[in-house]
């Protein structure tokens, strides 16, 4: 009998190895014109190119919201599941799956308000997996309640008035969970930066938790709009072991701090920016202990050798 | 005569060996004094002698309850037996006792009966003068033989603190009484301290002699209980090891919790082994979690296990509702305890069949099953991972307390490659076939596993199409929805109308699931035999349910089941047959069949035993 | 009679108004084009002029669907009667379109039939001509009527942007063919925009004459819709605005809750205005924490209030079982949408039933309300606070998306102090009375409220005694649990058997429950117009089951119900009256009543509409 | 028709006032002999004394575990609920009855594992109550399995061979969720201390947690022996806005540090320390926003008054 060890899942042959951006596109997104949503796809998109990524080896994990609908737009396995749900599914498909290329897609309030617990306990987990946080401080799909990262004021349909408490640093408390192991910020509307952010995400071995700063348009009209106009809104988290952009791209930033991210200390910090938002990375640790590998560890053991220890086991419990 | 006996015995009357067919034995103590570990051992060591056994864990309130308390009553019963035992039988026929007061407990629980042997730890008649005296009165009106023992002083004799082998010198006494042997009892001891010093093994093997020789010299108790002809390679042990060594030889790799009890214990047992087998425990950080984990193995095309019981259960229902609508493979074991909400921790009840079966919004049909002994706890795990698999559902299996704690040996099974998951499918999917191929006569599809090449889809629990892209049109949720259903339907097909335990017509049915099959039949073995006209259905699966129910209803005059949960009782004040809330499966048979099942079942929390079914069967056919 | 007409209309025939007892008005258009806002104030302005309204969103399946898809048709539905409206009746008679291809999603859910005329904007004959053509052509063979109308064209004689008033001008043309009042067509308008500027309002007013005076010139439509004599004073809603008006209405002074359609928007009006009535909306962090907020409340005191939907549901039941087990008074609103998981989240199922009768594992007995109308929605939430409080229960209110949504006018409710929860009491609590003093009789006992002196006790989710101390014993557990059930046969004495609409014998009676009442009557009243032995049965209590339905059953050939939820269809493959799976009344009704109850019923997502209940009633009875 | 103010509630005189700690006292405490909760208990009980708390508007809330069995030893109101779901109750409790003095008790799987979600929100809201994490690394009343705060390798029966993630620092992660603003730290062996925490924590305005490190003898045996015997196992934070020890208790502590509870970094990084366990204030904030105050604020509205709201918002939807 076949048994499918750790290594020839990961070694499998896939035939043709050349995909073009247009093997991971499906179907046309179904987000308002202006989502934020829609540039962090092109990112990824171009990101499963450059990476070579195999299709049918790549996993896109999502709860339910706007920013959910994300696995039906990728033309790879998708499993768009229960609000709040993404990273238990996620965990379980990487688990005794190390080939596969997981990536968890979630949204303010599928990941800091219902997903709340699952989230920190990912964190901890730490299993090799790209988690894109897309934040847009509101929740779309059910048209405009606050979210945990609404900021104080907030006007939402459950708020009419305001919302009365201070959001949820999603930075912060990600960087607060024991074996974080990479956490880092960036904003729909800076592409380039978006995707070297993704990128590094992939990279690293491990939880990657990645917020994008999202705009809904739709509910928050012109929230970022400032944001975007106003060159110093933003501060540039750079380091020759951060998130490198080119010269060019990095030019369009007025605001640059050098942080080197293994210091988790100033990574915190930074994370209280109060008047401009840093993007970058805060923290990286690429020696944290993954749970991923622990669950890989017997993979593909016989059937033989598997029935051998299940008999040695009954013979205690013989009569 | 065993007659209530003062210390010490009077030892002409030793040795006048009785045979009989099946003996009850219980040991009660505080929490702690190692009554259960004892008991086991007994029923191990008798089971080795080819003897049917059943053990049952007697199990107090509190983690820590008070000594000598009522409530606090801990310990075990051990049912031994000529034959195949199924059940922990009605009253025992002798109880060890490390003191008088546990000894109320087990009384309010109506564990005991006239002539009922005690055995009982006399060091309280110092200590606890007046309690014990009062008690010793009490035993005696009620009819018990009390026969008093100094445990602690016999012990002392090789240990310096009895607390820590009292035990082991009560297991030799019941060896003696029992005439089991002591060097399989020897070997009983080698296993249970095998992680301990030399020195440790040793004492318990003189407490244990200890106890053998005093019994030898001053008791005057011996039964013989003659084992059956070989009933070839056995092994025992409790439910929840019997499902945790299933789930091993199902070739499930992933088994993802989250403690509760009694549930947890299948997952202690796999955390022990499984690795060398294949798999993997994971505790996850709640139920929904540990389901999330599972499913999302199954998607990935390893068929996973969650386990849990009533609270957690409740808190999976939305992944299984998922589950059902995105057809992913999946088996969940239900561990019942008493509720509803935290209700009874580790006590036994059959409440959950409806949850199992409803607990979701919108209808989410899927396959439940319930093994009604210790050894379909290993079969069924096999059963549900094909049924899983084959139909692309979850597969509920409904166990007990009584059956996760209860010890019984059954035929070794042999584990071989038949039992197995197949490898996980990697190879090209046909770009043709739909990712939700439903076929239209059974609803049955093929699942893509990721990995697979132009297998691609994107799974939801949205309403979705063949493609499973999410759709709204009415067709296509009508449409699916039947696929899911037609499903159970399919089930059905492969399923044979249940065999009828006595004749196929009379004046009274008696129909269970689950744990109580043993006390049923036994007792309706016992009511044939004096001529009472009652039979009994056993049913396993419970989703779909099993063909030809209604024709065999229908050969009997009254139909009526035995549960372990809730039902009014009519004539209570309010309960007419109009307003009666029903048990659980006399419900479902109702709607099922319109034949007016009726219904007896209790919330004790206690395993049924045949003499309760007895007494029914006698009241309902005056 | 109205010929399809290409414009300019032929103005010879205009003129001819045709009085009518009832019409069936669409507007559709893609999402975001003003359609409902539209529809809601012609709806409003008829039920103003004293008609009989029923009106119900018709909702895309994605949040930002294609422009000119078929899947993307959005808008709304307004029947307007001479009498009470109780439902969205059948086929369309009038259709306001904004585009042609929308249309080709509502004729797939069979919205319109021959006849049916077509008001179409024209501007897509040049845009997309092809398609448009195709489209006319279709709808020509369809035998629809179809009137090109230019009314971008119109509109931008008022407006730069003609996207952001064509709504309103439609409403115009609207008011002009059924002879609405204007003025209060100008006064809704000035309701609608009151948060915005005078320009905007100028603006829209002047496309409402524009699209009146248009009409006026150039149609040959007029119908005239008599109102009935004055029903007296009314007001007009949706169904979720009048449960949030009941829950202030019955004093409750919390609404815990987590976002999720269909039933946010009860919060949503709540929070526009519960704070000025003495309350507070809790958005929880998910929906297990917006129950137990709900419940912590209510432990306290004040009875609170979640609402949910489905997948919220499912979160919900570990935390209704606690509230049945401690006996905290709730009230649960659950608006059900289409399942299993996920589902169909903008569109109705009555598919709940089961899960909140059901769902915790267990026993636990619960109070299941189900209003059938939108005056019903405003006046059982009051009904749910006082059967809570006076049987210590959680009570669930089973509402649906299509009661959520529609909206109809109904006699305003008086608002008085005798609806309103009492102050909590914070009097010294009688020491000889335990917290759970249970009625031996009716199960019921008086709670103490944290607060009171001398009430102190610790509520547990534990097997509790009357004290509401941690007990295992038997007796006790059957005794908690035949208090918690004997409520509900305590319920059941303060109902009197349902009323028949029709006769109380006959060939067939239909039984629904919730929003099915007005379609089921409707179709019920023309049927016995013709003769047809036909009558139906409508349920409110689904827990306790409403008293004398056997003997109601039993004057009637056949019984059915009818349903919004899944069923199987006997003859389908592998489906017989044995393997059959039944809507979910159905299914209660056969193991309450032993009667064969067969059902009706689809999960199609649309409202039922009277014809397809009476197509049935004939196919039933040939 | 009687209407209860906010101010009612709150004032409202409840005869004798001179309780003892008997009055306090309820039932026979079922835990294991030297189990940590006893001494929490002991210190509780002597808090509600010193504070004259009255019984009876007074609420003890729980989850389930040993630790959760706490309201059943206390003669006040209780709420003995759901595993994890203490929060939750509590603020239903708190948000219309502003005069109960509230009480969350909860173990380190009921608040760190299951009951994650509600944790971190809880911190947020910042409702007025006191809360004590009886944290004893593993579950008890489950009988030994992993806690997310078991240290890495810790044998339990659902990790034979030793856990294989580090553990959680409720500390840390509770000091990153935004609107935090009471964090304390104490060990059930230092009863001096667990009570001056205990009292900061109920004198503080808002939402006050309380880690007590807590030893649970039946299934961690001597994990905090070591501890107990080895005096520079413990750093005492300590500062003239900290927990004050009287001067004998302080003297018991051999490593002390002086920590301003306003300086969230430097908590922050006393959260980390490795080989000591640091124990005091690591953070306070008086001023931070309550979502108890906003629950409170239309309490007792005359039944007048609100017909009147109901009505005027009923005549919008007249026809
Ligand atoms: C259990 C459950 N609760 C609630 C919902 C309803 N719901 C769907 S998406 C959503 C929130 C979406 O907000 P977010 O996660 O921020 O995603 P976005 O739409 O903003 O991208 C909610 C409450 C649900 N589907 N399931
Ligand atoms: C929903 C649910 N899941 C699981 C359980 C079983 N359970 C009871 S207490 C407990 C953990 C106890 O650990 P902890 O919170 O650390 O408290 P401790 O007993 O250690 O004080 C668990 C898993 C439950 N009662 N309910
Ligand atoms: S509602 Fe907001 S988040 Fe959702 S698709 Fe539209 S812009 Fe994007
Ligand atoms: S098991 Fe541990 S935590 Fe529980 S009571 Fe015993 S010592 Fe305390
Ligand atoms: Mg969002
Ligand atoms: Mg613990």
């Amino acid at each position: 009998m076949l048994e499918l060890t750790h290594d020839d899942l990961c070694n499998m042959s896939h035939g043709e190895t050349a995909f073009s951006i247009d093997d991971y596109k499906k179907g046309v997104p179904r987000w308002c014109p202006g989502c934020g949503d829609n540039s962090v796809l092109n990112s990824v998109q171009k990101l499963c190119k450059d990476k070579q990524l195999v299709p049918e080896k790549t996993v896109f994990v999502s709860g339910i919201g706007c920013s959910s609908r994300f696995p039906h737009y990728m033309n790879t396995y998708g499993f768009h599941g229960l609000h709040g749900r993404a990273f238990p599914v996620a965990e379980g498909v990487k688990f005794r799956r190390p080939d596969l290329n997981v990536f968890v897609i979630t949204g303010d309030g599928d990941c800091c308000s219902i997903g709340t617990a699952h989230w920190i306990h990912a964190i901890r987990y730490n299993m090799n997996m790209t988690v894109l946080l897309l934040d847009n401080s509101i929740y779309g799909l059910t048209k405009k309640q606050t979210s945990p990262t609404s900021a104080t004021g907030t006007k939402s349909n459950t708020h009419p008035k305001g919302s009365v408490l201070p959001p949820i640093n999603p930075i912060q408390t990600t960087l607060s969970v024991s074996n974080a192991s990479f956490v880092a910020q960036t904003v729909d509307w800076k592409p380039a930066h978006v995707f070297e952010t993704i990128k590094a995400a992939y990279e690293h071995p491990g939880f990657s938790f990645v917020r994008v700063i999202q705009r809904c348009p739709k509910f928050m009209g012109d929230l970022y709009e400032t944001t975007i106009a106003d060159q110093s809104a933003l501060t540039l988290l750079t380091h020759e072991n951060g998130i490198k952009l080119d010269e060019k791209a990095e030019k369009s930033f007025k605001n640059i701090i050098q942080h080197n991210p293994s210091d988790i200390n100033k990574g915190r910090e930074y994370a209280e920016m109060k008047d401009s938002i840093p993007i970058g990375l805060f923290y990286q640790n690429k020696n944290a202990p993954r749970y991923d590998e622990y669950g890989a560890h017997n993979i593909g053991m016989p059937v033989t050798e598997r029935i051998t220890a299940i008999n040695k086991e009954l013979d205690k419990y013989a009569v | 005569m065993i007659t209530t006996q003062s210390f010490p015995i009077e030892k002409e009357i030793k040795n006048r060996s009785i045979t009989v067919s099946q003996h009850v034995v219980e040991i009660v103590s505080d929490s702690g004094e190692g009554a259960q570990k004892a008991g086991q051992s007994f029923g191990s060591i008798s089971a080795k002698m080819g003897n049917g056994v059943w053990t049952v864990e007697i199990i107090p309130a509190e983690i820590q309850p008070p000594a000598r308390s009522r409530a606090g009553a801990s310990g075990i019963r051990i049912r031994i037996g000529s034959e195949k035992v199924t059940n922990m039988g009605d009253h025992a026929n002798l109880v060890v006792a490390l003191n008088e007061q546990v000894l109320y407990g087990r009384i309010a629980q109506d564990a005991y009966t006239k002539d009922t042997v005690i055995l009982l730890e006399n060091k309280w008649a110092l200590k606890n003068k007046e309690e014990y005296t009062t008690a010793l009165a009490d035993f005696n009106a009620k009819g018990f033989k009390v026969i008093e023992i100094p445990m602690e002083a016999e012990c002392m004799k090789y240990v310096s603190d009895a607390k820590k082998g009292k035990n082991m010198w009560v297991l030799g006494m019941l060896c003696e009484i029992y005439n089991r042997d002591i060097t399989k009892a020897e070997d009983q001891i080698r296993e249970v301290f095998k992680k301990k010093s030399e020195k440790v093994f040793e004492d318990n093997v003189n407490l244990l002699h200890g106890g053998y020789n005093w019994a030898k010299e001053n008791l005057d108790l011996n039964f013989e209980i003659p084992p059956p002809e070989n009933a070839g390679d056995q092994i025992v042990m409790n439910g929840n090891e019997a499902m945790a060594m299933g789930v091993m030889a199902a070739g499930i790799e992933v088994c993802a919790m989250y403690p509760i009890t009694p549930a947890t214990s299948i997952s202690h047992k796999l955390a022990e082994c499984f690795e060398n087998a294949g798999g993997i425990v994971h505790q996850a950080e709640d139920e929904i979690a540990a389901i999330g984990f599972a499913i999302g193995s199954s998607y990935a095309g390893k068929t996973a296990l969650t386990v849990t019981s009533g609270p957690g259960l409740a808190l999976k229902t939305e992944f299984i509702g998922l589950a059902v609508m995105a057809e992913v493979p999946l088996v969940i074991i239900d561990v019942q305890r008493g509720g509803p909400s935290t209700g009874l921790p580790t006590k036994v009840e059959q409440g959950d069949l409806l949850a199992a079966l409803y607990g979701e919004a919108g209808d989410a049909p899927k396959i439940i099953i319930a093994p009604s002994t210790i050894e379909e706890c290993f079969h069924f795990v096999i059963k549900a991972r094909k049924l899983a698999e084959q139909f692309r559902s979850p597969v509920f299996i409904l166990s007990d307390t009584n059956l996760a704690t209860g010890v019984s040996p059954f035929p070794r099974p042999k584990i071989n490659v038949e039992s197995f998951a197949s490898p996980i499918d990697q190879s090209t999917w046909d770009k043709n076939v739909s990712p939700f191929d439903w076929d239209p006569k059974t609803g049955i599809s093929k699942r893509p596993i990721p990995g697979q090449k132009d297998g691609m889809y994107t799974l939801t629990g949205l309403a979705h199409d063949e493609d499973s892209k999410v759709a709204y049109e009415p067709e296509i949720n009508q449409k699916s929805s039947e696929a899911r259903s037609r499903k159970i339907a399919a089930v059905l097909q492969t399923l044979k109308p249940p065999v009828v335990n006595g004749d196929e017509s009379g004046d009274l049915l008696l129909v269970g699931w689950g744990s109580t099959k043993g006390a049923i039949e036994e007792a309706v073995a016992t009511a044939r035999k004096s001529g009472v006209k009652v039979s009994s259905l056993h049913l396993h699966f419970l989703s779909p349910m099993e063909p030809g129910l209604e024709d065999i209803f229908k050969k009997f005059k009254k139909v009526k089941t035995v549960e372990l949960n809730y039902s009014d009782t009519i004539g209570d004040p309010l309960i007419t047959k109009k307003s009666r809330r029903y048990a659980q499966l006399a419900w479902l048979l109702r709607a099922h069949t319109l034949v007016d099942v009726d219904c007896y079942s209790n919330v004790f929390g206690q395993p049924i035993n045949p003499s309760k079914v007895l007494d029914m069967i006698k009241e309902k056919l005056k």
